[in-house]
């Protein structure tokens, strides 16, 4: 693996999907599979609650560790399956409906390959790299998005 | 210890911890040479934030932009970083 | 379903892959996954042969057959999967080395969904739509990819 | 049987069948009132086009464009097409 086979970045700006297309696509790749996390606007309620409209999300993040991480999780895909190129990406600050706050991608020479990985590149980015999420309701109310740290993390309250 | 070199824990917080403690980092100080561990700095700063103390329990640690476990030794000269359960993407 | 949410095409020219995330991203989507099957450069040999180089692959295919049954595959992932779009397009003719010969895409609610009902697409394409590619090899050969039905199809020839 | 009505069913061969049978497609003539199973009409190209035999047991066979069983009835008029195992993608 080379340093240049693996892009990660965070911006304030709109990702640009056909850049990412363009640094998947190598002569070696035979598949490329790419993830976007999109603003959605309708979020069903649990229980007979009415569903909650979203007007935009708001994403913080801790931008140096964050890049680093997100770099780390691409070596750990380069590691596991035969990848010619992984991309990481993540929008900062409002992303309004239908816009993308996340494009991921992995390019193998076999699809089943490049699905695995972009697909571990994506839960991965969600379970560890330092970045939070507000999301802004139609009614006027912001909540800060739960998250969820994957199976197998700790929190520092453990001591063991 | 050399007088120019830090003598202080700097903290960051993000996302719902910023917004509690109404500060986005604090400089923890240390004795001369002390250390502590992840665990305890987290108990020092709920002391300092109560607030923050429900949150606690869930949050990660990370110093020098790792995740570290709640044994780690934290020093003087540390970035130090408290993680609520993630959300991008 | 509305018969809108499903777009596929067969065609001669290069694929667009902004028209395709410009076709998926709606506002009831969170997760859209894109998979692009490329003309990759090197085979590897199975045994100790020198791996062969191909120089561009060409398609040929049963048009109004193969986009019948693209829409079929389609319908059938919008019937196990919440999906809010799915489109598969391929090309046909010549397609060099880096140049997508399919793109079939998936938007969900949430990523699992997207991520199961893409691969869902690509595999039933290839296993049922009636395309076939020739390899050009950098040495001047040429010859047809032996395809393989899926598990659970019949040939002809069994009359039960 | 009206006389316009059509007395052949069409086959369209692909790819290396195509190659091999020399021609892109085949009008296979029946007797007035005749029908066949899709299993037989695969024997009657076989006898044909004798170079197409090694690979017909790979075939799939498509009806008005839907894959059919061997047991299926073909009608004259119907289109036929001999797909074997596809590599689209």
């Amino acid at each position: 693996m080379t340093s240049d086979a693996v892009w990660v970045d965070i911006q304030e700006t709109p990702l640009r999907l056909e850049a990412v297309a363009a640094f998947l696509r190598v002569e070696e790749a035979g598949g490329i599979d790419i993830f976007l996390g999109t603003t959605r606007r309708w979020t069903e309620a649990d229980s007979n609650a009415p569903r909650r409209e979203t007007i935009r999300l708001e994403y913080e993040c801790y931008k140096p560790m964050a890049l680093k991480e997100m770099r780390r999780i691409a070596e750990e895909a380069f590691r596991r399956w035969p990848l010619c190129r992984a991309c990481l990406l993540h929008r900062t600050g409002a992303v309004p409906l239908r816009e993308a706050s996340v494009i991921v991608g992995a390019a193998s020479p076999h699809r089943a390959e490049a699905f695995a990985a972009c697909r571990y590149l994506i839960d991965a980015l969600k379970s560890r790299a330092p970045i939070w999420k507000k999301e802004r309701f139609a009614d006027g109310s912001a909540e800060w998005v739960e998250g969820r740290f994957a199976a197998g993390d700790f929190s520092a309250s453990d001591t063991q | 210890m050399h007088p120019q070199e830090s003598r202080h824990v700097n903290v960051l917080f993000f996302s719902v911890l910023r917004e509690r403690a109404g500060v986005d980092s604090a400089a923890l100080p240390l004795d001369p040479g002390e250390t502590l561990s992840a665990a305890r700095l987290l108990e020092r700063l709920a002391e300092a934030y109560p607030a923050l103390r429900p949150l606690l329990p869930a949050v990660r640690v990370a110093v020098n932009q790792e995740y570290v476990s709640g044994a780690h030794t934290v020093r003087a000269g540390d970035e130090v970083a408290l993680i609520t359960p993630v959300s991008g993407g």
